[in-house]
């Protein structure tokens, strides 16, 4: 099985899908010719033709809307925002319009895109390059959010997303793109080559969307990540020696509950971590749920472990970054090893 | 608070110093209520005077369209000019008797929502040749992106009377299944697009959907609607962007019924363009249309059509209307308006105006036109009284499951679990 | 004292502050000679002159753009949102430009505007005018939302937050403008006429963003709600007897915790109503903050009471509002008397 | 999934079934690496060619003016038509210098990127005039909302250039304090408005900002630029909506240098129609400019402050430029254009030109040039040596605290317990 990274597993996802389904078309601001500012599109334009996967112009709701007449009229587009922090301009289509047609419309039409865009911190990109959007897409009845954090779970989702009828906002942690970070800036980065989850089959398979994946399994706490976060998780708890388990949510809409409460039932601790700043993150909703159904096995509070409830500071990225050494303290909080 | 760090300040040259201070400039009206209407500040153009470019005329020799006004029906009911679509009597009379429609179902349904039977009702009232003539002019296979006031695109397609009422009145025969306000309609078989409440948003779904058609190789094109306030969006500049980019086969149309609910087209910007003329800055033809004449408006639907379908893009059309009525049953227009504004209205009515040109070539009378009307009063009529004995807003409605359907393909457990909350 | 509705505390609220500061201006779809589709604006045209309120295109990107570059100039713009369902193209604006002009300029160029638009359900207004879209407000760093529950609240705090150096989004709860709404749709609802709280001065006034307001003392359990919400437990907490503490939290960003926290330290439980869907609602975050800070206090899992997690259905407007009943049954549960 | 409720399919008239199957038109650039570079589409005109309109032209009699290119340099260096400016000696020796202060910093600060000193650069390479000739012809009390590619603004005001070094190296003297992306400058005092990443998003700022100078009757006026690509965005349409109804005193213009990272201008809409076409949308003047061309771009932004002080509203400028590098540090432009094709660019250099037309009038030579580059050079060496002192990228930055600063005027709870939570 080749060894790919998460740009040549995505890469590989859409050509795959390209190929297999003629209704599948891509585009986005600088992703036909060049191949997008990651290379994520790399090649496709060439291999299957400009009007496969082609450039659009910065207009990130006029992308949207594009897309979902597309969707209305029976293709599956799969548009690239460039940046997370620039779907923002295209937030109403996407709630309004999007989330909403199927509702509406009783079904008559449907909005089936899939919505690519990198997200997340740790390269240096300041306030407009960094942040991680998913809790206002959570929070919308009608769009679902899926965030891979391997190559593997990257090309299967993907593909899940693309076959998928509703409208999927695909978040893609950028800082994952070549190797799985681990939250340590100070330490180099290995590649994806070699890590297990790099074998990324040729062709199609699918990930369900809704199923989390148990990265380790543990008695102590369990925690929950998706994304970047999953990485910089499994790195903590091996640093601390907890026995925690460790769970990559992978979609955070749908969300696989049962195998939230499974874990937290049986470990009696939580520590919750995402990147984004803390207050009415997607973390909140994470803890309520947790407490609603786990309560009478809580033995600590639930915690949260997430950025700063500032803008993304360039400067200091790495005080603001939810690394390992904070997730340590609060899994010895919970765990009373504090 | 300011920079914690202070540079010395600039020495660039101040040139001409100012001497008049600025001021702001905000738009008023015509005339506001107890003031005297008038509407001389529309430019407007003789029946027939404008000449009809070939379809594929480069752009740079119809930017003068914008300016002027295309009308075919004359003073005297004469089709006149070289737009003069020439239809037959048989089309024509179906263009009435589908403006007809739509305008006795409006009042009916006005009126019902004064007594309760529905929350919410809009009409088109002097609009209404726009969605009609449209609807006929275009095919089967072509899709519109109305707005709430398209209704005539329905009437021209018979769409079924009684499911029009049973959507505004939502009760348990509403083809939406109550999930929608009264009047926002979705017919895809009937070649009309889901409508919502926000302004605008669908714009660009018609672009999309018309690149679709065109990605596949299929026949069908596009017509997307906006109201003249809507045209200040962004959502209008980035469709019409896509729409020239990709020259997309649609067309693209503003319905200027001189009003934004209480807001007159110059807080729209037309105190310095004519909608139409938003067209130059995407370099595509732009019409400015007579939207009150059934003729002018086809027309133009029909010359824009062929440009679209022989790949040759995409074309704006500004509808010159007038918004007869209140902007909603939640509206009353004489708070911010002379109450005879509508009197002074250079365009006339579209419905007396097509009748009159029926009347001039010698197929239509008033006995036949009193028949008529009478006919569709009866459809009209029966068709509430059906959705009356289905049930009006409150006393009947959808099986309260269809909150939960739809909200995706399959529901997740939070949709089951919710739904055994509420005890389904 | 003057009795006045919502409304005409909002207008007296605009008009003192139009008096009293030559910077404050009002702008926004159809607010200016018609005086706004909710009259919130009537008369104040007329009387402090074109320039002061008018008319702005529909174009609510371009509003709270134009509001922000008015607010660096030095003006204290209040653009009005026709109804915050259409806030959403102007999300951008919000969060990538007013809430973070501030912080990226290091307060060079900072954006004191108000953004005021009325929110939530009730009315039978469908999808699209009924959302309450708090959430997606109060995870933005460096904005504020406030979101008032009576006439003299709505004065007071509208005010605070003309006179706030930073952005505020006020939300205003369209179903109290003209009366008290518990949540029963079969009952009359009285007018504000006659509520105490409608008793508002002439003049300016101010409330502290970010002070809650104990609505009732009890000992049995807390309740946590804002705008209609408010009025909707009182009626509950009535109906069932339970000696409920509403604590109405009147901004949820600044958010006064020590309220909160003190509340549920004293009666061991929670429960938290919303009409905003759940999942990802702003009750996740206050269910979280709850328990991380009140864990060892609670006897009973902290619940949530909101809207479903679909789009605002028309017609099935009160199958979908969250009402007394839901709360009673929440209330029941938590005080164990299920 | 279709509606339950089913009724029967239309039956409006299928009008000209179509013969041609559409097809999707997908813009692409004149050359890509490898092929043969040239810019035979773009519409010039000779200098000093296009006529000037006095300022309160009205709008109707300007339309001619976003299809030509207004010029003032020639071949041969001269300055030549009713645009000419004539500025004095000493403000052309000062352009000259604040575009070559512009482009030696450009140099050593990209140099700076690659040796790992900062996280992010962008050069303006090519593109010097427009900033430096509008800071020079604007005022003091002017405020510019500038793009990223406008340091020459800063430049032409003397910004001290520790300062911009300090900022890029995101050390302990930013004077942002680390809390933004390095280039993306503030400087109130400089009339220079908050940068961001995002694109277009503070063009409606420049508006509100003019609107609120006229509001109090004040004199400063407002200049909003954006990029080719982003007069895509919604945010351009509604800023210019605006600026049009209100008649705001703000300038607002496009760079047009042909590129907007990887996409050409066709992406855009340049295949049919002119950035400065845009204005026609809003009935204000658009001008199309020579933006290599230090004079002419000063003259148009003249003209433009002339009418935007007297009250006359808004103007929309194209300047055609060419970006000469790459987009930014993370981009390299000879994977998408052939890498000679800024060879063909046929406006020349702008600080080329304006140095031949300094030599022409008489009052520049070569050694004076190479001692004025000396000094800057050394001026800028100097800077970077400076910022160098305080700390490069990682080795320097502000205390840590400020990241909690600025989030709020003053601080909740939130802020107070994590700055305590980080230690601090
Ligand atoms: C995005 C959005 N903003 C505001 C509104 C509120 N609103 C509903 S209709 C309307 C006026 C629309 O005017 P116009 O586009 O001229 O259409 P008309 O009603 O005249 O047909 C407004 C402001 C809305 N529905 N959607
Ligand atoms: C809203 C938004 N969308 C996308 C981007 C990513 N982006 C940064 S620069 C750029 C190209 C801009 O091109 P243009 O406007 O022509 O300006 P230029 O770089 O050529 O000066 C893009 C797409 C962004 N910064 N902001
Ligand atoms: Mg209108
Ligand atoms: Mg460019």
């Amino acid at each position: 099985m080749p060894s790919m990274t998460m740009i040549q597993a995505l890469n590989s996802a859409l050509a795959d899908k390209l190929a297999d389904d003629a209704d599948v078309l891509i585009f986005g601001e600088d992703v036909g010719y060049f191949g997008g500012v990651f290379r994520v599109t790399a090649g496709l334009q060439e291999r299957f033709g400009l009007q496969r996967c082609f450039d659009a112009p910065i207009a990130e709701s006029g992308i949207i809307a594009t897309a979902i007449g597309m969707g209305a009229y029976g293709l599956r587009p799969v548009p690239e925002i460039q940046f997370a922090d620039y779907i923002l301009p295209a937030y109403d289509q996407l709630v309004s319009e999007a989330a909403r047609l199927r509702y509406r419309s009783s079904g008559e039409f449907t909005a089936p895109i899939t919505v690519r865009s990198p997200y997340g911190g740790g390269i240096f990109g300041g306030q407009t390059h960094s942040q991680s959007p998913e809790a206002i897409f959570a929070h919308i009845t009608g769009l679902k959010t899926v965030i891979p954090s391997t190559p593997y779970d990257a090309k299967g989702l993907l593909i899940a997303a693309i076959e998928d009828d509703d409208p999927v906002i695909f978040l893609e942690p950028k800082r994952l793109y070549n190797g799985p970070f681990d939250g340590r800036p100070d330490q180099q980065v290995p590649g994806w080559h070699g890590h297990p989850a790099a074998e990324v089959p040729e062709g199609l398979y699918r990930i369900p969307l809704g199923k989390a994946a148990t990265v380790r399994e543990g008695e102590a706490a369990t925690v929950l990540a998706y994304g970047t976060m999953v990485h910089v998780a499994l790195s903590a708890i091996e640093e601390c020696g907890i026995d925690a388990e460790l769970i990559d949510l992978r979609s955070i809409v749908p969300l696989d509950i049962d195998a939230i409460v499974a874990s937290v039932q049986k470990t009696g601790r939580c520590v919750i971590l995402h990147e984004a700043s803390r207050f009415g993150g997607f973390g909140g909703e994470l803890s309520a749920l947790v407490q609603e159904r786990c309560f009478y096995h809580l033995e600590a509070p639930v915690e949260r472990v997430c950025g700063w409830d500032t803008p993304y500071p360039h400067a200091f990225e790495w005080d603001y970054f939810p690394g390992p050494a904070r997730l340590i303290k609060a899994l010895r909080r919970v765990t009373g090893e504090a | 608070m300011r920079s914690r760090y202070k540079y010395a300040v600039s020495n660039a040259p101040v040139l001409r110093p100012n001497r008049l201070p600025l001021r702001l400039h905000i738009p008023e009206p015509v005339a506001r209520p107890g003031e005297a209407a008038h509407f001389g500040n529309l430019a407007l153009a003789e029946a027939g005077a404008v000449a009809r470019p070939d379809i594929d005329t480069v752009e740079a020799d119809v930017r003068h369209l914008p300016y002027t006004l295309i009308r075919v029906l004359d003073d005297d009911g004469h089709a006149v000019g070289p737009w003069a679509p020439g239809l037959d009597a048989e089309q024509l009379i179906a263009g009435l008797a589908a403006m007809l429609r739509t305008r006795i179902f409006d009042d009916r349904l006005f009126r019902a929502h004064r007594q309760g039977k529905t929350s919410f009702y809009m009409k088109c009232t002097g609009e209404e040749a726009i969605a009609v003539a449209q609807s006929m002019a275009l095919g089967r296979n072509d899709m519109c992106f109305p707005t709430y006031r398209m209704l005539g695109w329905l009437m021209a397609r018979d769409y079924p009377l009684d499911a029009l009422v049973n959507q505004i009145f939502s009760n348990a025969a509403d083809p939406l299944a109550g999930r929608q306000l009264p009047i926002l309609y979705s017919a895809r078989d009937y070649g009309f697009y889901s409508l919502s409440g926000n302004l605008g948003s669908r714009f660009g779904h018609a672009v999309g959907w018309a690149m679709a058609s065109a990605y596949r190789g299929d026949e069908g094109i596009a017509l997307g609607m906006v109201g003249d306030g809507t045209t200040a969006e962004g959502d209008f500049h980035e469709a019409l962007t896509f729409a020239a980019v990709y020259r997309a086969p649609v067309i693209l149309c503003v319905t200027n019924n001189q009003w934004a609910i209480s807001s007159f087209t110059g807080i729209a910007g037309a105190e310095t363009a004519t909608f139409a003329a938003k067209a130059l800055a995407y370099g595509i033809p732009g019409l400015r249309v007579d939207g009150n004449d059934f003729l002018a408006v086809w027309a133009a639907t029909q010359w824009a059509a062929e440009r679209a379908r022989a790949n040759l893009g995409s074309t704006l059309i500004e509808f010159v209307t007038y918004r007869v009525a209140g902007h909603s049953t939640s509206d009353d227009p004489t708070q911010y308006r002379p109450k005879d504004e509508a009197d002074h209205w250079p365009l006339g009515d579209p419905v007396d105006r097509l009748k009159a040109h029926l009347i001039a070539i010698g197929v239509w009378d008033e006995e036949r036109h009193a028949a008529l009307t009478k006919q569709l009063d009866d459809e009209v009529k029966a068709a509430v009284k059906a959705a009356e004995a289905v049930g009006t807003l409150g006393a009947s409605k959808p099986p309260v499951g269809e909150m939960f359907e739809c909200v995706f393909k399959d529901a997740d457990w939070r949709i089951d679990e919710q739904r055994t909350e509420l005890g389904l």
